[in-house]
């Protein structure tokens, strides 16, 4: 039953089929070796081209918005409006003489930016981005995410270590203190999600949104588990008001003060695709990744909604979240590092728990909107 | 109550250095519990994401202006100290009379004059006037105490060389006396020796106005942007 | 003889972790000359504990360049296009204080029109440099908007500038007598059209930074300097007065035509970076409302009581005179040996000189970032302190 | 408080002191040796409380021989001036610190050091403030010359 007229030529609202690019090669495997091959080489291709086409994307659009913010125009020369800017940097990066400084610990100097990139490049292979758009998937995503992210810091507190820099190891000491202390609020508004959707796969997670997304669903309790995550995965990006360890102003630059060329360029394009991937997170987590904006009940409205291809509603939310990110950056001035500490042990993480344990509370009593669906 | 209240600074009175001084005394901060900082807190920051927000919205706040296609429309100000010329009337003559007053007022030896008895009318002129680009500091001292308005500051812009010996100008392109001299020169000939053009400066300081590899010449004297 | 200097290497030395037993954690670092936060060249040797600041030292001489040497064959007039050089964001108070001690050894008499642009200037120059100040303040604590909104409500002041004066930053305009140049026709109207201009522009910086609790935090209660340390420290200007010290030239001693002029001089209570920020933010509504008032009555004369042919003549014995720039008191010294324009000795106080000083009693106990804060709050211009 | 009169009471407090002529403020020259008693002595007055010392410099008097110490006094409180001046000889130059009693003279002293060579006894930390702590000689002096230096053309 539905509220709006195109009922009668819009079937019923279309059920969501995940088929991710690593169960297809799964699913082929028995019969064609060559096309769970070609599956699972399109799976690296995908994942090298998000890598490589957000990174850009995201870089342009990040100077772009950066220079609207502050009155300028941003990137203007190489190309119309600058689009190429982003590429001539990285041919000039590629170009650029990529050294190791004096004294530095040499296999660590190298291996560190490996890290950080690696740790992003696994986590886009868990994100949905729509049902076909996902290379993999798996039933503990949730702990994959929680841990693979936390990995990520690897790479930066082996490069502050490894420069033989004082200022980097300043940098590297509290990234590392950042980054695993806010994992713990990410983490807690996470798990409200969970509570919720009662899985650990982020598909899953996904469509049990399909009555609607559980930023709103969930009463309030979505809500500051919302900003919670939002707080805490900008302070897990390095992000600012939470660069402290990169600190322009204080540490010349942190971790990566020693780092050019090419590794540099990773450091830099793991930064960009954390934001990214956070983004995409928050989108699926709070506001229903791809899934189209469903009200349950209203067939009718919700089969209007999915003429939006699941793929553009992802696209949609995610990139208003960038823009969330970067109207942060270019808002706010930076936390001191204690501060940033207190802030996360003594707010975030006592509001992230009572918000758990009244998530709890609403799961077990039902309060949330259409709970029976 | 928010953390902070523009208004909340007090006005009173202090003695200070033996006299009475209105003073406004800075508004403190003000915080009432875990809540009301927390709250207030993110309120501020949302009004500070407000005022930010209309500008990466809109491209209408921008104020860059592009340069190098801006050029043609490009103004300086009239008072505007770039480069020291000559004031010269309508027949390209000026009113330097070598009197050395502007070479005396430069702070740092900027200006060079040398003078010779004309050979016309017999008395002391400005054979070259030699301004060091390249020393200068605008400060503007050689046109203020000039007492025949000899000198102007003009407004022009790119003055960027490739040899610092490029910076260096004669300012007279013609070696000859104040103005009001010229119209007591009858002699149509010699008027004509008067405005002859002096050959590129080839004094102390060889290279101004001539050409070097990568480097054109450069008319001294006048022309800024080229 | 006794006394016995000695160099860095020693300081160094003495205070090097390995000399020093069970001090292990502690370690030196470097902030500048080449760092963001050092607005120039300054250095700072830190000597640290974990992020915390032990012993602040500031190394100067970057950017010296014997400005107080080169005075001593440079007449006054001349000298005066060297003080743009000093601190160069108060290009033209630091021209005024030099002037004003001339007229004031030689007896000159300047006309009040010459008075009215003197002050007008300096309140608009005074308004640019705490934009700029305000800008940096907010890049220096992460905030990189403000900084360049900074720029771009300064530039349009250095357009008044430009026009009027002929140059942006080292303006050389005034000299003793007057001023070099009459106002530009247009300068008036210029200046009500930036007033109005400039208003909503502050509230604005004041809705994204004042009351921004970042902000507050970075800067509330961090590197509080008491109102005797200020005052014996000799620091001048907003950070004394943020110590709660209202000494303010301009009301102390009234001089162009700040007689004339109703304000009010902010003070701060405690003396921490906030205060001093505070103080400096309202000292740009005070600029405000003191060009408003200066606009009203435009007295009518000549800008110039010296020909420009007269050499100025200082007569013999020791001259001083003060002013108070946009960072605080401004000192010139003269010693003439008499009958010339060239003095025997030129010396000039500069304010950030001792505002500077005030760090290596402010940052012990505080951590990089603070002292970050500290030092913005002071409000460096490293050319000032070095001459 | 009158300059006249300020001087005056500043006369009666300095053992030694004399009215220093040719100043637009009012002076005094003491013997350098009483210097921080005396400034100990302003600054802890009720009725003078020279609290600043807003300057402290010296002038090489090469034909007297003498380096002539200055010390610009200014009290917050009443808002007067005082121009304290002392002679060491330039050839030994030393002069007790102040720093004791202005916190400031620790560094103003140290530049008075760098550029004149003037060794301040008690100073805790005399060292060169703006050049080099290589460098040989005291710029300032008149008689100072380097090879970099150039002679202004009269």
């Amino acid at each position: 039953m539905s509220v709006f007229s195109p009922a009668a030529v819009i079937a019923a609202p279309q059920v969501f089929e995940v088929k991710t690019l690593a169960s297809r090669a799964a699913t082929a495997l028995p019969g064609s070796l060559l096309e769970s091959a070609l599956y699972v080489l399109l799976a690296v291709v995908w994942i090298v081209a998000l890598l490589a086409l957000t990174g850009l994307a995201l870089i342009y659009l990040e100077r772009k918005i950066a220079g609207h913010f502050q009155c300028r125009l941003g990137p203007m020369r190489v190309g119309p409006h600058g689009i190429f800017q982003t590429v001539a940097d990285t041919i000039k990066l590629l170009v650029k003489e990529d050294f190791v400084p004096d004294g530095a610990d040499k296999v660590l100097h190298v291996v560190a930016p490996f890290l950080a990139l690696t740790a992003t490049i696994l986590l886009l292979v868990i994100l949905p981005l729509s049902p076909i758009l996902q290379a993999a998937d798996m039933n503990i995503g949730v702990v994959y995410v929680t841990a693979i992210s936390g990995f990520g810091v690897m790479g930066i507190l082996l490069g502050g270590w490894s420069s033989n820099n004082k200022w980097s190891m300043i940098g590297a000491m509290r990234a590392g203190a950042q980054i695993i202390s806010y994992e713990i609020s990410a983490t807690l508004a996470l798990l409200v999600v969970v509570l919720f959707a009662g899985t650990l796969r982020l598909s899953g997670i996904v469509q049990s949104q399909a009555d609607g997304w559980w930023i709103w669903r969930a009463h309030g309790v979505g809500v500051v588990a919302f900003v919670i995550y939002v707080i805490a995965s900008t302070a897990e990006i390095n992000r600012t008001p939470f660069d402290i360890p990169e600190g322009e102003s204080e540490l010349a630059a942190g971790f990566h003060t020693e780092y050019s060329g090419i590794r540099f360029a990773f450091f830099f394009l793991a930064e960009f695709i954390n934001m990214f991937l956070v983004a995409g997170f928050a989108a699926t987590f709070f506001w229903g990744g791809w899934m189209p904006f469903h009200v349950g009940g209203l067939d009718g409205f919700n089969s209007v909604m999915d003429l939006v291809p699941a793929g553009a509603w992802f696209a949609a939310k995610t990139s208003a979240l960038v823009f969330l990110v970067m109207w942060f950056r270019w808002t706010f001035p930076r936390l001191r590092v204690d501060q940033m500490m207190r802030l996360e042990w003594k707010i975030l993480l006592p509001v992230g728990f009572v918000n758990l344990f009244a998530a709890a509370l609403v799961v077990l009593y039902g309060l949330y909107f259409f709970p029976g669906t | 109550m928010a953390l902070f209240d523009p208004k909340g600074a007090r006005a009173e009175t202090r003695q200070v250095a033996g006299k009475s001084v209105a003073v406004l005394l800075a508004p403190r901060l003000v915080r009432r519990g875990f809540l009301h900082d927390v709250f207030y807190g993110l309120k501020s920051l949302l009004t500070g994401m407000r005022v930010t927000l209309p500008y990466g919205l809109t491209t209408s706040r921008i104020v860059t202006r592009q340069y190098p296609e801006n050029r043609g429309t490009l103004k300086m100000y009239e008072r505007y100290r770039a480069r020291l010329t000559f004031i010269r009337d309508g027949q390209g003559r000026h009113t330097c009379t070598g009197c050395r007053n502007c070479e005396k007022a430069c702070p740092n030896g900027s200006i060079i004059i040398e003078t010779a008895k004309g050979a016309v009318t017999g008395k002391n002129e400005v054979q070259r006037f030699i301004w060091r680009f390249d020393a200068c500091t605008f400060c503007n001292l050689c046109v203020y105490t000039c007492p025949f308005d000899a000198l102007e500051m003009k407004g022009d812009f790119e003055h960027a060389v490739f040899d610092r010996r490029l910076l260096v100008y004669n300012l007279n392109s013609y070696a000859g006396p104040h103005a009001s001299l010229w119209d007591k020169v009858e002699d149509e000939e010699q008027r004509k020796t008067l405005a002859t053009k002096i050959s590129p400066y080839d004094g102390k300081v060889p290279l101004a106005g001539t050409s070097m590899a990568g480097c054109p010449a450069r008319a001294h004297g006048e022309g800024g942007a080229s | 003889m006794t006394v016995q200097a000695y160099t860095l290497d020693d300081l160094v030395k003495r205070l090097d972790p390995q000399a020093t037993e069970g001090a292990s954690q502690q370690y030196f670092l470097n902030l500048g000359p080449q760092h963001p936060a050092a607005h120039g060249v300054l250095r700072v040797m830190l000597f640290l504990d974990g992020e915390t600041v032990v012993r602040a030292i500031p190394v100067l001489g970057y950017i010296h360049r014997g400005i107080e040497k080169m005075g001593e064959s440079l007449s006054t007039r001349q000298f005066i296009h060297l003080t743009d050089r000093l601190d160069y964001l108060s290009a033209l108070m630091n021209n005024w204080a030099v002037a004003r001690t001339v007229e004031k050894a030689a007896g000159i008499e300047v006309s009040p029109r010459a008075e009215w642009i003197r002050t007008i200037m300096a309140e608009l120059q005074r308004l640019q440099s705490h934009l700029l100040w305000l800008g940096v303040l907010g890049m220096d604590l992460g905030a990189f908007t403000p900084f360049l909104w900074g720029f771009r409500d300064r530039e349009e002041l250095t357009y008044i500038f430009e026009e009027t004066i002929g140059a942006r930053l080292t303006m050389n305009y005034v000299l003793p007598g007057g001023v070099m140049s009459d106002i530009h026709p247009e300068f008036a109207a210029r200046v009500k059209k930036y007033v109005a201009y400039i208003r909503p522009k502050i509230a604005e910086y004041e809705a994204l930074l004042s009351g921004n609790v970042i902000l507050e935090e970075r800067l509330r209660n961090i590197g509080r300097l008491s109102a005797e340390d200020a005052v014996s420290i000799g620091a001048t200007g907003p950070v004394l007065r943020a110590s709660g010290v209202a000494l303010d030239l301009r009301k102390a001693s009234p001089y162009g035509a700040y007689d004339k002029l109703e304000f009010q001089v902010p003070v701060g209570t405690v003396g921490d970076s906030w205060d001093r920020y505070w103080v400096r933010f309202e000292e740009m509504r005070q600029s405000i409302a003191m060009i408003e008032q200066l606009l009203g009555g435009i007295p009518e004369g000549p800008h110039m009581s010296v020909k420009p042919a007269v050499k100025v003549k200082l007569p013999e014995g020791v001259h001083y005179g003060q002013l108070e720039t946009a960072r605080g008191i401004l000192g010139v010294f003269i010693a003439a040996a008499g009958g010339s324009d060239v003095p025997y000795r030129i010396h000039l106080r500069s304010p950030t000189f001792n505002n500077l000083w005030s760090v290596t009693r402010l940052a012990p106990g505080w951590r990089i970032a603070d002292l970050v804060a500290i030092l913005t709050t002071l409000d460096l211009v490293i050319p000032d302190i070095e001459r | 408080m009158e300059a006249n009169e300020l001087q005056e009471v500043v006369l009666a407090f300095a053992s030694g002191a004399k009215v220093r002529e040719k100043t637009d403020r009012p002076s005094l020259t003491v013997p350098a040796a009483s210097l921080p008693d005396l400034l100990a002595k302003l600054k802890a007055d009720e009725r003078l409380s020279f609290d600043m010392l807003l300057d402290h410099t010296a002038v090489d008097w090469l034909e007297r021989g003498v380096l002539e110490l200055f010390y610009q006094l200014f009290s917050t409180r009443h808002g007067h001036t005082l121009t304290v001046s002392a002679e060491v000889p330039r050839e030994e130059p030393v002069a007790p610190s102040v720093s004791g009693v202005h916190l400031i003279a620790e560094w103003q002293e140290r530049e008075v050091y760098d550029m004149f060579g003037v060794l301040y006894e008690g100073h805790p930390d005399l060292r060169r403030l703006l050049l080099d702590d290589s460098w040989v000689g005291h710029p300032l002096r008149k008689d100072y010359r380097d090879d970099h230096m150039i002679e202004r053309p009269k």
